[in-house]
């Protein structure tokens, strides 16, 4: 007893913690669904190419437009490719731009809120108001202007995504500083002397943490809606990637002659954010803080 | 008395209901008597079996610039092919036909005089003489306006009218095909009254522009003083009105063909061609082999990757034209080889199928020092058929080892300056329009330092043939000298030409008279009309 | 029955005082269960209960004992999960339990009425008061718009509103506790319900608010005659307005008698126990150690088969264990649900059944943590500071000098003097108590002292040495000796770490321990605020509110501070525990050597704990002295009216009843003259309101209050036994005093 | 009240200001070249070197910002460069169109996402609920051009209910083009829908656990003054919140809807602009764009202090 004193402090998700957080989403059937959703296709997307029937990008100009069969599950797309590959494949690229994309916006957002909240005044002033700014424009149309100048990439539109959401990650960081600052843990923590990169990082984050997950989850299902908008807009990713939403773009002119080409990647979109935005639900309750077994 | 709680919020549920219902309800009922397709309503005279009136409705892409001189667009090209007449028409098989100008001759080719039409009247009421014709060209060849004719007509070295109905232009150099020059769609002759095109529309073509948005809606109405007559002596055009209903978006121009919200859409990929051929109400209609093609162009110049013939001979061999004639535009295209003389120019195509032989590509990369295989990035804009065309080359060089890297790019920036700009690329895909005569390509982008010469290519053998196939009278010798030009640009030529167009449009089976041009944006609507 | 415009007097209504006897509302062998994803809790079980007309029936009992469901289940309000089991509740013959809502709705508000605890929430935000209580006209007496503010006026001005017309007109944001209490009363009463539910009405205010609204009852009571069913934790206030008792525990009823009974001579350990938990006012101060109900309540899903309360029994035998006791008639109009409850009629039986937790705690010994010295102890010694001048106290540990606070005030431009002007001393391993209202600036005071609030003004010296206005410009050994416990129980903890790591922190951080020997050292800690070593691996969302309380207990020691500042540090939490935590408190003090600045709204707590105590109002101390002295008279007319306020836990008690005028303060305008003159009941007049009253000395010195040096005046009579600030003189007020008890 | 719709109004002025620079400093970065757009990529370098300078674009930057500015503000926001058009006009006339769209669009789904949010909320976690908040969510993450595709294959080409492409012309009344309005509505609808359905049900839900709900049911209301009266006035209160920043949503939406139904509204213009570098109508068009949206937040804040007596009393 006395030897091992502490097993798994300081460690963000302890054994025991992701136990009781398992237990938890174990009683929301609809969110365990989604999250079951949201982990299959990262691990679709992990194992893709592993996985796929079929070379993603391999061309055969005698199987164009074939309907879905047991070759081809999902069919066929006018190169002759085949779709369920191409689904599967693309759920890479999703994962790659909407989640690094996401994952950068939630990283330069929280530690803006968390410097804007925490030290206040004219930083907080500089930062939320440039953050403003962002969060003035409609997001598809600053993220057209942006892709605009900068050009499409992988990279641009990665930039572009988190810039996007930067402001939204910031904004909610703030607010639980401020909230969490007046709580007495907090001013107990300074009234032992705890520096503010202690307190901002070891009191507060792992409380900001729950809503800034669930925010993340919602932002990353949005991007993947993004991404595929601006593909539309001539401003997505490079041929012959199978990212989803150009998928779904190049198949619109052949819906009449092959509406498999549109409706499995849509579908595809459509799941998983569907299945995000379930998870997301479920997180709220989640991650919230441990309480005893079998308390309300 | 008390409306218990479920049910007042039954009740509730109910009136939401019923309030959307009423919205669509709304929407179906007048949509039967849709108010954008009473195309038909003014179709009332009919001559010689013909109904005149109605109003057709063209969807297009949105449109650039409204001053001929600078038409890039395919629907600027369209409208003024409406607004405007030119001395020289092209017909259907690249022939030249009577258009202002009723005849032509020249002695030795450097004298050209036009015989002009008399009784045409501009739509601003001024009537046409040899001085608007003297107006427009001048302009054109002006460097301070700066055409893309300028080069062009470089070689003219002055323009007189003789009488109101004759034009004599003085070149430098014999040009025996200049009558085709002055077909070109830049050169819409032009009214002298006008000083600036760009906004002010007067042509004497058979419509006037009634009001013009770029990216909306162009109106165009019938000219009842149009000298153009039909076999049974009616004057054109038969219909009241076009309107070219702009839209970015290809699937929904042809959406909106489908609901006869508009008759006509050109441009068509194949498998609209195949949709919409399965569509009783409406039809297809193909034009002849045109001279519109891609080159996938490859930077010559010294550094760049291809800078080696070995190489550029690799990716020609290595290209499968008809293969992604197979992909891209099945049964709308004849395979191109490396040039961009076309089936279109008849005596001067070179009927010779592109060689497509992977292991000899190979084998001339190993040689080229790239045994171990070559990254070439190829940018392609975001139009048209370019990024299936890159996607597909992009497999096909895959299998002799080179790897493409496709940068997609806005049309304006891979137009514009920078690095991503077709002239500073290694590897671009270019789409180029139809030339009266294929030396517009040459002197324009293939001869050494050409203005648009996008691959950097340089080959003094080539630019004397083009020289002398500039100034060449005899048409037999001038055959020959186009084979022997493109023998050289297929066999260490710095571009990839896929396919040759044939162009597609779809229409509402209700439209006739209409011929789909080899250059779909220079098809005439003056004789289209509605049948009952 | 008093008019009232428009009423209609529906039919079947009980009335008439001949009735007293017949019950208007009586539940029999009621039980609820919610359905929850652990299965159905039981959250009551077999309760009956009968209220008859004019009579008032108190449920006491902690919270998670069911009280609330009762009365909820009982009108058959139940939330979607719940479901009264079995059993009936007739409200004049008419059985409510498990009824249709939509039948429901013409009971609930004509013949039911309910006032729940924060009138702040059950009162709608976006509409009038007016409208909220016309409502009731409109719904249950037919009345058209114009009939029903009038009788929502009415009803306004009958529970002794001032002005209410401009009530009816505002939002409950800009009503006070108090007032809005008094307005869901009204809305509750205009129908004339025959039954009303009173759902701990006073637990949320103020003790002086609380004593006008108790005060309002009785007055409502003797008028309306209707049947009203009291819920509440306070035992002084079920005392104070109760004619009967039930004491739930549990889900189930452990006793039930009338109010003077069950006071006198509780039949039940639970109820034996619970009447020791709290300190009295008036008790044994310091020496006095009170009872505790170890364990805790039991799971609702997991109850024990026999007696609910026989697992923290002293007097449990096999038999309690072996099944649920009955619900016995002890003597007329008695019951208890205790097999042994003869026992408990001598007195040595009922000292059995007592816990009073004898065992004080174990000394803490600090022996890894290098404590400074402590100071000599301190002399309190009155004489040897000669009024008038500034004494620096070396003796004392912490002395806070003139320290004031002015924020912005809710008007552009306005300040609001939280803190105006107050200096005091602690001595060494002494408490201090510093008791007013909500809003009299203790909080502020306290903060200001941990350096969590930067003063406007003044100074804080630790043995004379003066700190930094803030905790980040202080020495990290000024912050080891300088800890504090905070109010709520629910927010000190960080809920992402484990008690472990919340008391290890200061340890490593503070003391330079090592993380393994802080570990051990934690162990100690939780073992010494009687937390099993187990603990170490919880997080605060899976302990109880007294736990967790420990636990921050257990953190302020941990580096061995000279004075710890305790907010309110019991006052969120139930009664059984809060006795437990005081103990604790006490103990921690005898082993530790440490000082306190304890802070609390509870005159009761205060006393019981503090070797010297600071009367505080609208910012600045009114009395101030040793403890015994200070409550007893002479008072200051601030410290006689809330000790007046305290509902006593005896409903013999004769209460003198002595209340404040006008509304409670409202900090944005210090009042002119004596601060508390508005409000004052011995206001004397134009002196009061002009003048700043004068420190008057109980050896019969006066300090004359000079704006110039306020901080002598505090100082000096910080110095003596006890000083009071007030114009009138000391055995004037004795003798004003005096007459008003008899 | 009146300082809180100052401040507030300061704040917007402030933030559209600061837009201003972003609007104006990205349009300069951006590659592509207007002269090359405007007359085509054959046309001569001399020719493109003097329109750029008829045009203006080779002054400094700080020149060209504040001539802009003061511009804009005088109401010449000049004229288009690839269209030649006043583009005040333009931009006017389309605005008039998309808010006639999104008019419709709103009266689609506010109304329907508030009542089924409602009736979630009301009926929780029965299968009502379940069923709203799934069907609801499976619009959302099919991106506009999808909708649109679908909406058009079943609306238009199977029943023939509605027109597949919106190209009404310019002038059109709103109610002879409301059939045209039908389709692209319902397919901004479809995305914006969950949205609004979500948050009423948070904050219906959140608002029937309350006290003063309790109150009212206990006082014996009925079902519908609970709901009326006591529910959905404080649980709108943040709805009108969100519906507001959903007008960002609407606007992004509106872009691609138009885009693929043709209809000509400010979205279109946008990426007419964008794709053609028409820096003038760039310009205009995101600052209506970001005045409108910094607008309907302001509207939405006033609208929640009106409803919310705790901020319209201070």
């Amino acid at each position: 007893m006395k030897g091992k004193v502490e097993a798994d402090h300081g460690r963000l998700v302890s054994p025991r913690r992701a136990a009781v957080y398992w237990r938890r989403l174990r009683l929301q059937p609809v969110a365990l669904a989604g999250t079951f959703i949201f982990f299959l296709f990262l691990v679709i997307a992990l194992l893709g190419p592993l996985i796929a029937p079929y070379d993603y990008a391999a061309q055969d100009a005698t199987q164009r437009l074939q309907s879905p069969s047991l070759g081809h599950w999902m069919g066929t797309d006018n190169f002759g490719r085949d779709v369920f590959s191409r689904v599967l494949v693309g759920a890479r690229d999703v994962f790659y731009l909407g989640g690094i994309g996401t994952l950068l916006a939630a990283v330069v957002g929280t530690s803006l809120g968390l410097l804007a909240g925490y030290v206040g005044r004219l930083w907080d002033e500089a930062i939320m108001r440039v953050l403003d700014v962002l969060l003035a424009f409609p997001a598809l149309l600053l993220a057209m202007v942006l892709l605009a100048t900068a050009g499409p990439s992988d990279l641009n539109l990665i930039l572009v995504i988190a810039v996007l959401y930067i402001p939204m990650f910031a904004r909610i960081a703030r607010s639980m500083v401020l909230d969490l600052r007046t709580r007495e843990f907090i001013e107990a923590a300074r009234l032992r002397g705890e520096k503010r990169s202690y307190i901002l990082f070891r009191e507060m984050l792992p409380n900001a943490l729950p809503p800034l997950l669930v925010e993340a989850s919602i932002r990353f299902a949005y991007s993947i809606f993004l991404v595929a908008s601006l593909g539309f807009l001539g401003l997505g990713v490079p041929p012959p990637n199978p990212d989803w939403g150009r998928q779904v773009n190049e198949a619109r002119t052949f819906f009449d002659a092959a509406p498999w080409m549109l409706l499995f990647p849509a579908a595809a979109i459509s799941l998983l954010v569907i299945g995000t935005s379930l998870m997301a639900d479920g997180l709220r309750h989640v991650f919230g803080p441990p309480v005893a077994r079998g308390s309300r | 008395m008390r409306v218990n709680s479920s049910r007042r919020l039954h009740l509730l549920a109910l009136g939401c209901a019923l309030a959307l219902a009423a919205v669509l309800f709304v929407g179906c009922g007048s949509g039967g008597q849709e108010t954008t397709t009473s195309t038909q309503a003014g179709v009332t005279t009919t001559t010689g079996g013909i109904a005149t009136g109605g109003i057709l409705r063209v969807a297009t892409e949105p449109t650039a610039n409204r001053d001929p001189a600078f038409a890039s667009a395919r629907a600027d090209i369209l409208i003024n092919q409406q607004v405007y007449d030119w001395l020289v028409e092209v017909g259907q098989n690249n022939q030249l036909l009577p258009g202002l100008a009723t005849e032509w001759t020249s002695p030795d080719g450097t004298i050209w005089t036009f015989t002009l039409r008399s009784e045409v009247t501009f739509s601003n009421g001024s009537s046409f003489t040899a001085d608007d014709v003297v107006y427009t060209f001048d302009r054109l060849r002006n460097p301070d306006v700066g055409s893309p004719l300028v080069g062009l007509y470089a070689n003219i070295t002055s323009i007189k009218a003789l009488d109101p109905t004759r034009v004599e232009f003085d070149l430098k150099e014999p040009n025996p095909e200049f009558p085709s020059d002055v077909a070109d769609y830049h050169a819409a002759v032009l009214s002298k009254t006008v000083a600036d095109p760009s906004t002010e529309w007067v042509g004497t073509g058979p419509f006037t522009i009634e009001s013009y948005s770029a990216e909306d809606r162009t109106i165009l109405k019938k000219n009842p003083k149009y000298w153009m007559k039909d076999g049974q002596g009616a004057r054109l055009p038969y219909l009241d009105e076009i309107q070219f209903v702009f839209s970015p978006d290809l699937a929904g121009q042809v959406e909106a063909l489908r609901g006869d919200q508009v008759q006509f859409v050109a441009g068509l990929t194949s498998e609209l061609v195949d949709s919409i051929n399965a569509d009783s109400k409406l039809r297809v209609l193909t034009g002849p082999s045109s001279a519109f093609h891609y080159v996938i162009h490859m930077r010559s110049d010294a550094g760049r990757p291809a800078a080696d013939p070995l190489v550029r001979k690799a990716l020609q061999l290595a290209t499968d034209h008809q293969g992604l004639i197979d992909q891209v535009r099945p049964g709308l295209a004849v395979v191109g080889n490396g040039t961009p003389v076309g089936p279109a120019y008849g005596d001067y195509y070179l009927d010779q199928a592109p060689g497509y032989d992977p292991d000899q590509a190979r084998r001339l990369l190993a040689e080229a020092g790239f045994a171990g295989g070559l990254t070439i990035t190829l940018y392609a804009q975001q139009a048209l058929e370019v990024p299936a065309i890159a996607t597909v080359w992009k497999e096909q060089m895959k299998a002799i080892g080179v790897t493409v890297d496709i940068q997609t790019v806005p049309p304006d920036v891979y137009y514009g300056e920078g690095d991503a700009s077709w002239l500073k690329a290694d590897f671009g895909i270019t789409e180029w329009g139809a030339r009266a005569t294929p030396n517009t390509y040459f002197n324009a982008a293939y001869i050494t330092g050409a203005a648009y010469n996008e691959s950097h290519w340089s080959d003094p053998e080539f630019d004397a043939l083009t020289a002398q196939i500039n100034s060449e009278l005899d048409q037999a010798k001038r055959g020959e000298l186009y084979k022997n030009a493109q023998h050289i640009l297929i066999d260490r030529g710095p571009v990839i030409v896929p396919f040759f167009e044939t162009a597609a449009a779809g229409m509402s089976a209700a439209v006739k008279g209409i011929e789909l041009a080899p250059d779909w944006s220079r098809t005439l609507f003056r004789a289209a009309y509605f049948v009952r | 029955m008093a008019a009232v415009p428009g009423h209609v007097t529906t039919p079947g209504r009980m009335g008439g005082p001949g009735q007293l006897v017949a019950p208007t509302f009586k539940t029999e062998r009621l039980s609820v269960v919610y359905l929850t994803e652990q299965g159905p809790l039981r959250a009551v079980r077999g309760v009956s209960l009968s209220v008859a007309a004019g009579e008032t029936m108190g449920v006491v009992g902690e919270s998670g004992s069911g009280k609330t469901t009762l009365a909820l289940g009982a009108i058959g309000y139940l939330p979607a999960n719940g479901r009264v089991e079995s059993g009936t509740s007739r409200l004049a013959g008419v059985d409510l339990a498990g009824r249709p809502r939509r039948e429901l709705r013409h009971v609930w508000g004509s013949k039911v009425g309910l006032v729940s605890q924060n009138p702040q929430a059950a009162l709608n935000p976006t509409l009038t008061i007016g409208r909220q209580m016309d409502e009731m006209g409109r719904r249950h007496l037919s009345l058209g718009r114009r009939a029903a503010r009038e009788a929502s006026l009415a009803m306004l001005e009958r529970v002794a509103m001032p002005d209410p017309q401009a009530v009816a007109s505002r939002y409950p944001h800009q009503l006070s506790g108090g007032m809005l209490q008094r307005c869901a009363l009204a809305m509750a009463l205009l129908t004339h319900p025959a039954v009303l539910i009173l759902d701990e009405p006073t637990t949320g205010l103020d003790v002086t608010s609380q004593a006008t609204i108790l005060d309002l009852l009785d007055d409502l009571k003797a008028q309306f005659h209707t049947a009203i069913l009291y819920i509440t934790h306070n035992l002084g206030v079920v005392a104070r307005v109760c004619d009967r008792i039930a004491v739930m525990y549990a889900g189930e009823i452990s006793e039930e008698a009338t109010a003077p009974d069950l006071f006198a001579q509780p039949l039940h350990p639970y109820t034996a126990n619970l009447l020791r938990c709290v300190p009295r006012l008036g008790g044994q101060g310091t020496q006095e150690r009170l009872a505790t109900i170890p364990g805790s309540l039991p799971q609702m899903g997991d109850l024990p088969s026999g007696c609910v309360f026989a697992p923290r029994c002293p007097l449990a035998v096999e038999d309690c264990r072996a099944a649920r006791p009955p619900l016995v008639e002890a003597n007329a109009g008695r019951k208890t649900a205790c097999l042994r409850w003869q026992i408990l009629r001598s007195e040595e039986g009922r000292q059995t059944a007592l816990q009073l937790d004898l065992r004080a705690a174990a000394p803490l010994t600090l022996s890894a943590v290098p404590r400074a010295p402590a100071g000599p102890p301190r002399v309190r010694d009155g004489s040897s500071s000669p009024p008038g001048t500034l004494v620096a106290m070396p003796q004392d540990l912490l002395t806070v000098e003139d320290a004031a606070k002015e924020c912005p005030g809710p008007r552009p431009r306005s300040t609001v003097k939280a803190v105006d002007g107050t200096t005091l001393s602690v001595g060494a391993q002494q408490t201090f108590g510093l008791v007013g209202e909500s809003g009299s600036g203790k909080t502020t005071l306290a903060r200001i002292v941990a350096g969590l609030t930067r003063p406007t003004r003044g100074h804080v010296h630790l043995e004379g040495t003066p700190l930094g206005p803030s905790v980040s410009g202080r020495d990290p050994s000024v912050l080891r000796r300088l800890q504090m416990v905070f109010q709520s129980p629910e927010t000190s903890l960080n809920p992402r770490q484990t008690a472990g790591q919340a008391v290890m922190r200061p340890l490593v951080l503070l003391a330079g321990l090592e993380r393994r020997e802080a570990g051990q050292r934690a162990r100690e800690l939780l073992e010494a605020v009687r937390l099993p070593a187990s603990y170490f691996d919880r997080y605060p969302g899976e302990l109880s509110g007294g736990e967790k309380q420990r636990v921050a207990i257990a953190r302020a020691f941990a580096a061995g501070p000279d004075l710890v500042i305790c907010d309110e540090p019991v006052s969120s939490l139930d009664v059984s525990v809060q006795g437990a935590l005081m103990n604790l408190i006490g103990d921690l003090q005898d082993g530790a050597g440490t000082s306190y600045l304890f802070i609390s709204h509870d005159l009761a707590a205060v006393q019981h704990l503090s070797h010297f105590i600071g009367v505080m109002y609208l910012g600045a101390l009114m009395e101030m002295g040793d403890a015994a002295r200070v409550l007893a008279s002479p008072y200051h007319p601030y410290t006689e009216a809330l000790l007046s306020a305290v509902p006593v836990p005896d409903p013999t008690s004769r209460d003198h009843r002595m209340r404040l005028r006008g509304s409670p303060p409202s900090s944005a305008e210090t009042p002119s003259g004596c601060r508390f003159h508005p409000r004052c009941p011995r206001f004397q007049g134009d002196l009061c309101r002009d003048q700043a009253p004068p420190w008057r000395l109980s050896d019969g010195g006066v300090i004359a209050r000079d704006a110039a040096t306020p901080a002598t005046a505090d100082a000096a009579a910080a110095a003596a036994e006890h000083a009071i600030c007030c114009h009138i003189p000391l055995h004037d007020l004795a003798a004003l005093q005096e007459a008003g008890r008899r | 009240m009146t300082g809180f719709i100052l401040r507030r109004l300061g704040f917007v002025i402030l933030t559209v200001l600061l837009s201003s620079v972003l609007v104006f400093g990205a349009t300069h970065v951006l590659p592509g070249d207007v002269a090359t757009m405007i007359l085509g990529r054959e046309a001569s370098e001399q020719a493109k070197d003097s329109l750029r300078q008829e045009l203006g674009l080779d002054r400094s930057l700080v020149v060209q910002y504040g001539s802009w500015l003061s511009d804009l503000a005088r109401g010449d926001w000049g004229t288009s460069l690839s269209t030649g058009e006043d583009v005040r006009g333009v931009t006017l006339e389309r605005l008039s169109n998309s808010a006639m769209l999104a008019l419709v669009a709103f009266f689609m789904y506010v109304p329907l996402g508030i009542f089924l949010g409602v009736i979630a909320a009301w009926r929780r976690n029965s299968y009502i609920d379940q069923v709203i908040s799934a069907g609801s969510l499976a619009f959302v993450g099919l991106p506009e051009f999808v909708t649109a595709v679908l909406l058009i294959a079943v609306f238009s080409r199977a029943l023939h209910w509605f027109p597949s492409s919106s190209a009404i012309a310019p002038g059109t009344g709103f109610f002879s083009a409301l059939p045209s309005l039908i389709l692209p509505g319902l397919t901004v609808s479809l995305t914006s829908l969950a949205y609004v359905v979500r948050m009423t049900r948070a904050g219906t839900a959140e608002v029937l656990e309350t006290d003063y709900v309790r109150t009212a049911r206990l006082k014996g209301l009925s079902a519908g003054n609970v709901l009326f009266r006591h529910v959905l006035r404080n649980s709108l209160l943040p709805t009108v919140t969100v519906i507001a920043a959903g007008v960002g949503w609407l606007i992004g939406g509106l872009i691609v809807t138009e885009s693929v139904f043709g209809y000509p509204g400010l979205g279109r213009l946008v990426l007419f602009a964008v794709q053609r570098r028409d820096l003038p109508l760039i310009q205009a068009t995101t600052m209506v764009i970001v005045t409108i949206f910094a607008l309907a937040n302001l509207a939405a804040d006033i609208m929640y202090a009106l409803l919310n007596p705790r901020i319209r009393y201070r």
